[in-house]
């Protein structure tokens, strides 16, 4: 307990945001799940590049220029060690969002017959829902959505049935961003496999907490964000397993992505470059490079834990107020550092505005999860979310908090 | 500021609203949501010869949302469509007793008043 | 003269890169037209983002994220009226190949039938080239392409003729990139309209160079990419007509898009939300916004005028030397400060690692634009190109440095 | 290091390539280019029993790629093809007289060998 009150203190002094005041108090941060805070050896990581070796990549031959490359290549292979990949099976995106698109757009667009099936779940953020939405509209192919329970689970004869039509595409999400449900993504990507479909994982919620090997769960893509790692935005990536990439025609073209072209005909360029269009975002990827080196040295499975702690702690103190609702899963084992709740009688925006008058910054709303929203009929709710610079402190911030809303609107 | 936000004005008209259901003959209806909120807001209204005879609203959202739909319903019954459609943000935010508001939550306080001004058009359109 | 070398000295104090050595020898940096340098003001702007208000837009009601909201916006207002639009015309991207893809994508595949007629031109760039090839293919559509004249212009004759077909889109560049060639924008997008096309410009290598704006050219969309106007890398821009935006499905889709999902219903954000799918690179919209007030402190007029000085000075040096090449027109009026040139018998890989050894950086390939490069029958062209910061003692290293380049390979 | 790419060895290969040209009876031919740069590079071979009994080139590139051509097809003629199959970057170092290499220059010196190789794996499949 101390221990980890230390630690995190000593994480903290890495984060120059910690220095800011929300409203004239100490910022409690508990938005992690929308967007990470950046630690200075992140920050600085970006700034050097600016500063010693900013220069295009993969065509110049001065010096800058290849230290650049090397940079941006050298970030590639250590993001794709940290995910269990080979380098050449990461493509680099802006955000987990575009991963999935490419995925859906290019993959999507080659396989998908009029009359196929495509799965995904009732608890997807609508980046991993819309893409296959729209593929299934625009192919004629038909979209089913396998449902959860309610404890919050993926519902298990509903994933059964559905993998009995023998879809095409299976796409689920590692960890909910409402639920904090964790789903056992080994095991369902082998029950996809074993029904003959493509196995997609959103790793959004699940690569920034916890151990994540693509290796070891199996499955065939995966996207992630920068920006919800200690990374800068606008870099994100997609694992994608290289005889599919091999085999997929590209995305977006451009530069970068050709070998040859004439007016008559094109050669494509080797994976994974064939995926990346134009100018990459060079510092992005250096940045997020440095933001994998800062959790590798934490270790992600003292983030787990430490997470798995705090969740612990305030699931145990929201659970006895009889006027907040909490959804997800109760048991740690099965979810991650993310609470989504709702007050009664109280909007969530309501909940987050006063929240934020002591200096706790929350979210509130659909978290671009309304399928997740109607299966629980509620219009929005509230979410706290913790990450490695959190501790019982701030658990205990939010409850004072939330006993703060309620006193607001005399809530019993 | 924000706890400004939170004086009994708007919260009376978000735990009793003024207004709230529907219409028997509306002669104009309009639903629109905030993004990335969730909230969202219909108005139905009967206009007789340019004039607002009648408003309701249904909805679900914020006390600020709420609480301006109901001050708004309150305020336009009667009016001119005209005046109506002339009305803008610091016309709410009076009507809600505050000063300022920040962007975001301005979204909801001028989501009742974006609704109802599309109620009116749709109204006109038919007519 | 001796003024512009002073403002020219002023300029580069902003720039921590010029600090650095290249092999040892001060750095003449001489490829902007691939990337810009950043001034230290764009860093800091990065930076103070990280440290004083990282967090999502959009979606949060605390304090920070309604900063964070509101510096994204203005970045939008800001950037948006540089090129002479409203900010909802402007769609932030990560590049400008990017918003390319977006138009060939969206507007494309909504609007383009079998035996339809898509030009575009023999100077472009892959990135204004291959999205419209693609989906030419894709939709049985026929793509024409513009003549180029020996002198590096586009061909009049050649323009008049295609557009004679009844085009429905006519996609062509502000500037090239390896000719330096300055098209008529203006008088190209009235002809393209009266033929009833939609025209589309590639924005590139003007918008950092030359003042535009696209009420004044008229054009219907216009793509750009930050970095290379002094911004960071992951951001770019692309300006819609509001009305075809308005009317154009989404690109991408995922977070942030839409207004409502529900498992059977969809309904999209208003525009340019639309098309800005996920987590948008805020941090980068910032820091452009940054580099918009640099060079509008500069005056974009002044940024023109310095570098056609630039150029004519390095024209009328290399012109003298018969054993080099020069592409492209050679009246200053006409074009931009891109040089490419080779030397006889020299391949311009050799010429570029030379010039590397003196400090001098310059690009060297095919610069994404081989149909070009088959125009010329060459394989491969040595550029260098010039920015704000440059001088002429960075002309008079490149031109002693092309003689150690010839007397290296014994060249006459 | 750079000054190093340009002695007389890489210099004269440039200049007067051996072995350019092409062959009147290929076992196999394969052609390749370096994306971003312009270098393109064929090779044809002719194997009998295992062996490479001639092999010529054509291409342009730059003086490394070129040199690196010359010198590759040099050494190659007679060899066994397992042999050349198993070459990597050093031998193409040694050949060249270089220490260390670039990435970038490194893919324009690379670029012969990895030709060679797929035409043989060509001739192979052929076979
Ligand atoms: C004329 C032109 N168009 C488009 C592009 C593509 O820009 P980006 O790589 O930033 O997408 C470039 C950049 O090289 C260019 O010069
Ligand atoms: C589960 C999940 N998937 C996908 C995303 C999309 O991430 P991004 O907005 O970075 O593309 C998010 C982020 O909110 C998420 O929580």
């Amino acid at each position: 307990m101390v221990e980890t009150s230390e630690n995190v203190q000593k994480i903290r002094r890495d984060f120059p945001i910690f220095s800011r005041l929300e409203n004239g108090k100490r910022l409690v941060y508990l938005d992690s799940a929308a967007t990470s805070q950046r630690p200075v050896q992140v920050i600085n990581a970006v700034r050097r590049f600016y500063e010693q070796m900013n220069s295009n990549v993969h065509r110049g031959l001065y010096e800058m220029s290849e230290e650049a490359t090397q940079a941006y290549e050298d970030a590639r292979s250590n993001i794709a060690s940290f995910i269990g990949a080979k380098p050449e099976e990461l493509v680099f995106t802006r955000n987990a969002t575009e991963a999935l698109n490419l995925v859906a757009y290019s993959w999507g667009r080659a396989n998908v017959r009029e009359g196929d099936v495509i799965v995904t779940t009732e608890m997807e953020h609508h980046s991993n829902f819309l893409p296959w939405k729209l593929l299934a509209t625009e192919k004629n192919a038909k979209l089913e959505v396998v449902k959860i329970t309610d404890e919050g689970l993926l519902d298990e004869d509903s994933l059964d049935e559905k993998l009995k039509l023998g879809p095409k595409i299976v796409a689920f999400t590692h960890a909910s961003n409402v639920l904090g449900t964790i789903n056992d993504a080994k095991g369902i990507a082998k029950r996809v496999k074993d029904a003959g479909a493509i196995c997609v994982l959103d790793g959004a919620q699940s690569v920034p907490h916890m151990p994540v090997s693509v290796k070891e769960i199996g499955c065939d893509f995966m996207a992630f964000s920068g920006h919800k790692m200690l990374g800068p935005m606008g870099i994100g990536g997609l694992y994608g397993r290289y005889e599919l990439l091999e085999a997929m025609p590209p995305f977006l073209t451009g530069g970068e992505m050709i070998k040859e072209v004439h007016i008559g005909e094109v050669n494509w360029n080797d994976v994974p470059y064939k995926f990346e269009a134009g100018t990459p975002n060079v510092e992005g990827a250096i940045g997020l490079s440095e933001a994998v080196n800062y959790l590798r040295s934490l270790g992600m499975d003292w983030v787990r834990s430490h997470e798995k702690e705090l969740t612990a702690y305030a699931l145990s103190l929201m659970v006895k107020e009889s006027s907040v609702q909490v959804y997800g899963p109760l048991d740690v084992e099965k979810r991650g550092g993310v609470i989504s709740f709702n007050v009664d009688g109280v909007h969530a925006h309501d909940v987050a505005q006063i929240l934020d008058t002591e200096g706790i910054a929350i979210r509130s709303g659909h978290h671009c999860a309304m399928p997740v929203m109607d299966r629980y009929g509620i219009p929005a709710a509230a979410r706290a979310s913790f990450y490695i610079y959190n501790d019982k402190e701030d658990v205990e911030a939010l409850i004072k908090g939330i006993e703060k809303v309620k006193r607001v609107f005399s809530v019993e | 500021m924000s706890d400004d936000l939170y004086r009994e004005l708007i919260l009376d008209h978000y735990r009793h609203p003024s207004n709230f259901g529907h219409l028997k003959a509306p002669t104009g209806k309009y639903r629109d949501s905030n993004s990335n909120c969730g909230d969202v807001i219909q108005m139905e209204v009967r206009v007789e010869n340019g004039k607002i005879e009648d408003v309701m609203f249904t909805g679900v959202g914020c006390a600020v949302c709420i609480a301006s739909a109901s001050l708004l319903t309150e305020n336009v019954k009667g009016k001119n469509v005209e005046k109506v459609l002339e009305m803008g943000e610091p016309d709410v935010l009076a009507l809600l007793g505050l000063k300022s508001i920040t962007p975001e939550r301005a979204k909801c306080a001028m989501l009742p008043l974006k609704v109802l001004k599309m109620s009116l058009l749709q109204e006109q359109k038919q007519a």
